[in-house]
């Protein structure tokens, strides 16, 4: 199955609330981080619901601010969450952006990087179309050190890109991307239940949920356009 | 979409400038149409205000 | 009394390791989210006690760790706590720093950088010794948003610049760093005693102290050499 | 201070070269000595290992 057929079948049952909701625990205080002017162009890469572009209208009055992703329904449910006509919304692919050179203030992206066919060539892409100085945030639940991720490849039907945190650090600077932070944001919302309510359907002990959650959360990495 | 997307748009084979086809619009907003790749002459659509920007062999795979 | 002399009088004191004690609760944060490589060099501008350095030595590897400061007394504390042969320390001042241009790749600094007599200058100090996509992790404690931070100034016979969040964004990019992140980072671990205990000798409620610890906190700004 | 540390240091004053002139040494560390600008001429004094590379004017006032 592609990636668009499959995240289509997400939007289309309402999964992308579901996401929306769980990341927004960590989204959130990575967003806070972002260095967004007022009237800066954002971009948000596998966008799913659109929260996180909204969020920066929001919060830290962004100028213009476009999710890009490959889930033609995906993106059709963002856009009906917002009448804000500095929002919007393209069907497009992570390796090869629609959008010119440095044409852009600011990238994020939340729990979809690793879906990119060819990684590095993403990373070139986000470099390609930020405007020097401009940051890419890059978050990730998935990846080599929160071993509780792991399994989620034989959940799902598309191949993901599971790099180490030292690895995403060189990858983007193959890309000339400088790194100026990498960071695991705990996630300290979601609910862990008493030692005695496990094994959950999820989870066996307590110690696993806590060390996916609270210890390692989500990995960030800032990269920053030359 | 608004037609303020059209500044930082560009074809997403080789980067090269898009025509805008027209054939429903709302003020602003392009309802209806499609994005023209100057160079590659490849035929984005736009449906219910959303452009489709994939590679044109992405966008039928399934 | 010049900067020297107020912090070689905290030196003598023992205030260097109180100091340590107090700033390691958010600084510690900020110092895990550098993008460190194995072999770096990484400067600390007025380090004090200088366990900024230390830490990035055992943590992340850093090879050659270096710390600033313009009081002599604070200098020589912080070379008797340490035997590694790769940490340095060094008497400067923050307006005509004694490195060559791109010699460093990181630059930190916690609580010291708002003694600087010309801040922007100092700014463009640290620009000409980082290397290119290096990082100057600015962390302070004394800034506009923290209103209760603003009467330290009546306590110390210094002048202290006292900038808002976008000040900072704004003075580091004058000074040709590129904006990768700022962020507020709560200080957890300082213990606030229960509603009833206050007025405190220090806090007249409880609301003001939770104010200053667990919402303002550290602000860290990092800036990114072009 | 040990002497790799000469790679990177330099005059404040003008950021030219300093010239490493020693008293006293332990292997790679100096003890005492001084650094002086090759340029500016101005003496930077090393005391207890450590090197002072304060600017003069700042060095002397208190
Ligand atoms: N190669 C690719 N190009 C564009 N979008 C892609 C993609 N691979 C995956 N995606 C999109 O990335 C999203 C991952 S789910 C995460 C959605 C959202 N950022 C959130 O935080 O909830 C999906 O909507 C999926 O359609
Ligand atoms: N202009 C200047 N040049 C160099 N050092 C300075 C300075 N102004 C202040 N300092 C130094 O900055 C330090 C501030 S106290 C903070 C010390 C340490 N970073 C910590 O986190 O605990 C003092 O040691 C002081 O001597």
């Amino acid at each position: 199955m592609s990636v668009r057929a499959e995240f289509d079948a997400w939007a289309a049952d309402g999964r992308d609330r579901g996401m929306e909701e769980r990341h927004w625990h960590t989204a959130k205080h990575a967003l806070a981080r972002m260095p967004v002017e007022p009237g800066d162009t954002v971009l948000d890469l596998g966008c799913g619901s659109g929260y996180a572009g909204r969020a920066l209208r929001d919060t830290k009055d962004a100028g213009r601010v476009y999710g890009l992703d490959g889930a033609p329904a995906m993106v059709r449910n963002a856009q009906a969450y917002t009448e804000d006509p500095n929002v919007g919304y393209v069907v497009g692919d992570f390796d090869a952006l629609p959008f010119a050179d440095d044409s852009v203030d600011h990238v994020w992206s939340m729990e979809a990087f690793y879906y990119a066919r060819d990684p590095v060539h993403t990373l070139e892409e986000v470099e390609r179309i930020l405007r020097p100085g401009g940051t890419f945030y890059c978050a990730v639940n998935y990846y080599e050190e929160n071993v509780h991720s792991h399994e989620w490849q034989e959940r799902i039907d598309v191949e993901m890109t599971r790099w180490s945190k030292s690895e995403y650090r060189e990858a983007f600077r193959e890309a000339s991307l400088a790194v100026a932070e990498q960071d695991s944001i705990p996630d300290r919302e979601i609910d862990i239940p008493p030692a005695e309510s496990f094994p959950t359907d999820d989870w066996d002990s307590r110690e696993e949920m806590f060390e996916r959650y609270r210890t390692h959360g989500t990995l960030l990495t800032v990269g920053v356009s030359r | 979409m608004k037609e303020s997307l059209m500044d930082i748009l560009c074809d997403p084979l080789d980067k090269s400038d898009l025509e805008l086809e027209v054939d429903e619009r709302d003020g602003e907003e392009i309802i209806e149409g499609r994005l023209v790749g100057t160079v590659t002459g490849e035929v984005y659509p736009i449906e219910d205000g959303i452009p489709n920007l994939l590679p044109p062999d992405m966008r039928d795979e399934e």
